[in-house]
């Protein structure tokens, strides 16, 4: 086993994989920008370097600086997180290069199947369904091919997209010419490549994703599916697992499927293979993201396994330490994504410093965060704060139990999507999970208007109060020093608390 | 103690009526009696005829709270009596004249400009893209105008409350 | 369903059963001394009502007053968490007099088992085995003569003894006329009644409990057992569950132990039966608990069930949720209870306020507290601030991350044992489980010293640069306003954080 | 600034040599560089030569602070080079004569007095018994001495930080 990591991430899923080291007795290493100083990663790591500006170019995402910094720290092994460079071919390879372990899949894995084309190509030829499209980059002549055979609608993807961005859907032949141009351009702004390739536009679908975990022995496993067609901007906001619309059959058809996927590319280690689901339950290929989701959480609850532990010794040439036939889902987990934006102004972003924070407590709970009060939300990395996961015996036990701690949940000096997450969990369409990824912006396109004022009043007072009690002595409660109660040992026999 | 007090663009008028607990307070005409308790920092515990209500306070800029009540979060701007009222807050900024003062509401950089001087815009209509932790976002008018100053550029770093866009 | 309940305590357990009431959807009325105006419960439950003065017998143990406020407040239920009322039988009846329903075991079934001597009446008249000693108050004489019996080494009990007093062990003839006078004066002043009895002392045993579950249609489960044997002055610090020294077929002999002895009373609600496990698995019965226990989390933890939930619906009638069959036992739970005390000072306790609170996150933490930053610690109650409580997949896993997030836990202003905790954590003894009712004790006559001082170094530094910086500008960062990534984009690309 | 820190009766010697961060901190003639970050209220991110910690600090009296690292909490008493010693904490409290006086540590009641006036007693013999959060508490004396005065009566209500033995 590694006696030290570098985690070449920050945020709460640095934090994550920290605790998880800690848990293991493996040393860990912190790298971070200018703007992460104070960060919590930095604070709970047994060593932190400074690798450059703000600017993530310019630090998270320097491969040499934090190859060096393993060196200079004694780290034998890297965890990349997810974002960054945990999808990074060229890192892995290096990393390879460099004799330092790279937690995650071999950088030929990487190229072999976390292409967007890649991906559609390796897993046809595994005989998983695939969206119908192309699975190559097109001129722009064998688009218009491409569009006569698939039919519309039809979607124009980036080949190297990713986060939403460099995709366009086409529903008329009139609109193709300019939709190509448009994403061409795009993309080759936004990644530095103007390929694209055509894919039919599945529209009604839900998105559910299958967790996978292989082991350089030749194991490999699936755990679950999870439920992610709750998106804005083709991003998850809430996610669950089991996903309400698969049965165990559908399960298993699909966990083989991914499986299969996963041996087609010597997959090894923690992966995803996202599909689209529709209405009777035909499900297509999407991708394979070769790391770690954000939302693992929810399939550590319900599987009880913990997939950086299981990463780390994978990694570590161990065996899975579960077979197929071990896996056991119990319960319900849902996660929700708690970012510092405004739900009320088109969630606008909103960097800024932690005034006040309250966590939630209680059963079923679990709070995965780098944030304290005093902290600062840099403008610079992406808006995710938290996230609140709930355990419950079953869907209904979790939906309560996540109301009830959102509505726990303080944070103040910047504005969070708390109240929007409030809001959607009270929808009928997701308590009964009709649901699918054009859902939630259908909805928001009715517009969100901020709390209907149920607590107005009391806000105010309250208010008034805090500004009135800040020029004179508040009343503060506390513990009458001196006077005793007089009948102790009655109570004492009472409570006899200690005694249980 | 008297107050004004804005929230969501309805003005309330709130008398703290004594000092210690209970206080009675009056809010529109109508007065409650408050059993309060107020922790160190930013809590504070409200009882009003035995309901019990949860409550946490910051103050975001002078006079701007942010008050979140039962897992709602209300921000409202205090003026306490006779003092001369505050610039309201929010994305988009307007005087009391019919100009619209487009600031940035957070640091970023100007991914799109929407709009060129002496266009006509409309209600709700987009007229600036800012681009900040790695997403973009759009900046509406809030009421129809005309461009009148556009003072930066696609591309520049802009840092939060700059004056992007005036509309008259 | 009831849809209003009234929480006749204070402290974690009164938040735990608020969160768990939030969770069914019903309305909660706290009830509060003039010590506890901004205890959390108070804050949380939705309506709150001053009983009395700080000391508990004017305002937690005042029946009259509590009842008279769930009428008021037109609660029909009442919860009495553990400690105070809870085993009260008077409070049972006066509840069931008042048409108010007790959610806890009915009046009759408490006097029938709750009381020490005639539980172990009712125990062995259900042929389950118990300590050897007497079943019912003695006279000096009758002492004498039952000492003769039984043989040395025995324990004088308080007939109406707990929490850890009345209780003399006598070992030798000569001992024994004192200790009889000892026990009798100390009842009569502690619990204002000097009726003793007497039981063999089973020294080196374990402290092992089994949770009961009945419902009012005739059904009971057992729900595993827990291990309670590191105790100090007789009361529990931390708990495990399942016990480390309890096989299938213990817990099976055990639980169906338990379940007679809860038939033979007419027993519904939760329940747990305390026993002691010599080294050959033998056990013997030593009393009943007519209530929820402190440590009931681990046993949700493992089970997957919310016995607060459960009692809740069982006291409206409802029938029990889970059959003996369908409950499995997964992973290891430990709970380590957090007491305001001073470790290196005889265990003083701390009162006092609240300074600073950092409460540790991740993976398989529940934490049940009642303390936030700025809130006071009274004297008039138990020093019980918070329990940690953690499940692993493994009892490794479990002792792993308890350390790592007793490690993350901050609280300061008052005194903790969380220092003890890691101390204990850490001993062989645990670690092998080799442990029994007395070894806590023993190991703690050796004394115990502070923090060796692994990070005084730092302690000091980090002391002097907050005074330092108290009179100086800190270097705080802040997200740097203005100066902006210019390579946003590629860094949009790389990091696509939000597609996951 | 220079400080004299007590901490479990050892007495350490610390210059803080700058301001700002990093800065050079002499800890008994051994200089660290220090990068450190100080957050609003209590919380401390150091950095010595890579190594990172994690502290959190609050003054419990003047002078004395808790300083929790990495788990770990200590009370060190400060001094600021040339200001005049203040009294040492605890639960028994001595000055530096052979006199012991016998403080209650916390608020509670006198459950039982061990010791009678002109009574000799050992060091760690318990001299009185104080009862608290459910709890009683035995106080002892640290060292031999004789029983000089008691101000306090079984039954008694006392307060935290009340002189309630004193021994010679």
């Amino acid at each position: 086993m590694f006696n030290k990591i570098l985690i070449a991430n920050r945020g709460e899923i640095a934090v994550r994989v920290i605790r998880a080291c800690r848990e293991m007795g493996i040393g860990t290493v912190a790298v971070y920008s200018e703007a992460d100083r104070a960060a919590l990663h930095v604070r709970l790591a047994d060593e932190a370097y400074l690798i450059g500006p703000a600017p993530s170019p310019q630090s998270y995402l320097k491969i040499d600086r934090i190859i060096e910094t393993a060196r200079l720290a004694g780290a034998t092994a890297i965890h990349p997180g997810y974002g960054f460079l945990s999808e990074n071919a060229e890192f892995a390879m290096r990393c390879e290069e460099e004799g330092l372990i790279f937690i995650g899949p071999s950088s030929h894995a990487i190229r072999a199947v976390g292409g967007k084309t890649s991906g559609r190509r390796l897993a046809s030829q595994a005989g998983v369904p695939v969206v119908p499209g192309t699975t190559r980059d097109l001129t722009d002549l064998e688009v218009v091919q491409a569009v006569r055979e698939i039919g519309l609608p039809i979607v124009i993807k980036a080949s190297a997209g990713g986060g939403g961005k460099g995709m366009r859907i086409v529903s008329t032949e009139a609109m193709l010419a300019s939709a190509i141009r448009a994403t061409r351009s795009e993309a080759s702004a936004a990644f530095g490549n103007a390929a694209i390739y055509v894919e039919r536009y599945v529209g009604a679908a839900r998105h559910i994703e299958i967790q996978v975990m292989a082991d350089t022995r030749g194991n490999v496993v699936y755990l679950g599916e999870r439920e992610c067609s709750l998106q804005r901007r083709h991003q998850k906001v809430i996610e669950e697992s089991p996903s309400p619309f698969v049965d165990p059959e559908l399960r298993r058809r699909m966990g083989e499927a991914a499986v299969k996927v996963a041996r087609a590319a010597d997959y090894t280690n923690a992966g995803t293979m996202e599909f689209l689901v529709d209405p009777s339950k035909n499900f297509y290929f999407l991708e394979m993201n070769t790391r770690l989701q954000v939302e693992h959480p929810i399939t550590e609850m319900v599987t009880g396994l913990d997939l950086v532990k299981e990463q780390i010794r994978i990694a570590a040439g161990e065996v899975l330490s579960v077979r197929q036939d071990e896996i056991r889902l119990r319960g319900h987990a849902i996660e929700c994504r708690i970012y510092a934006e405004d739900p009320f102004n088109n969630f606008m972003p909103s960097p800024g410093r932690i005034r006040a924070l309250r966590t939630p407590g209680g059963p079923g709970l679990r709070i995965e965060s780098a944030i304290y009060e005093g902290c600062d939300v840099p403008i610079h990395y992406d808006p995710l704060i938290s996230k609140l996961v709930v355990w419950g015996r079953d869907r209904g036990e979790a939906i309560a139990r996540v109301r009830r701690a959102l509505a726990e949940y303080v944070i103040l000096g910047v504005k969070t999507n708390i109240p929007f997450h409030r809001k959607v969990l009270d929808l009928s369409q997701f308590v009964t999970s009709q649901i699918n990824t054009e859902f939630l912006e259908s909805w928001l396109a009715k517009g969100l208007s901020p709390e209907n004022g149920a607590f107005a009043e009391i806000a105010l007072i309250a208010g008034a109060l805090y500004l009135h009690t800040r020029k004179r002595p508040t009343p503060t409660p506390v513990a009458q020093s001196g006077q005793v109660d007089s009948s102790w040992k009655l109570a004492a026999r009472q409570d006899g608390l200690r005694r249980r | 103690m008297i107050y004004s007090a804005d929230l969501q663009g309805t003005n309330h008028k709130l008398a703290v009526k004594g000092t210690g607990s209970p206080v009675p307070v009056e809010v529109n005409g109508h007065t409650y009696e408050v059993d309060f308790s107020a922790a160190d920092g930013s809590l504070l515990s409200l009882l009003v005829m035995g309901r019990s209500y949860d409550a946490d306070v910051v103050e975001e800029e002078e006079g701007v709270l942010a008050v979140w009540v039962e897992g709602e979060t209300y921000r409202i701007e205090y003026q306490e009596e006779g003092r001369r009222p505050r610039r309201s807050t929010g994305a988009t900024g307007h005087s009391v004249s019919g100009r619209q003062v487009i600031t940035a509401p957070m640091p970023g950089k100007v991914a799109a400009l929407l709009v060129s001087p002496a266009q006509e815009v409309g209600a709700g209509q987009g007229v600036i893209v800012i681009e900040a932790m790695k997403m973009e976002n759009e900046l509406k008018a809030s009421r129809p105008g005309v461009i009148k100053e556009i003072m930066v550029q696609e591309g520049a770093a802009v840092g939060g409350g700059d004056v992007l866009i005036v509309i008259e």
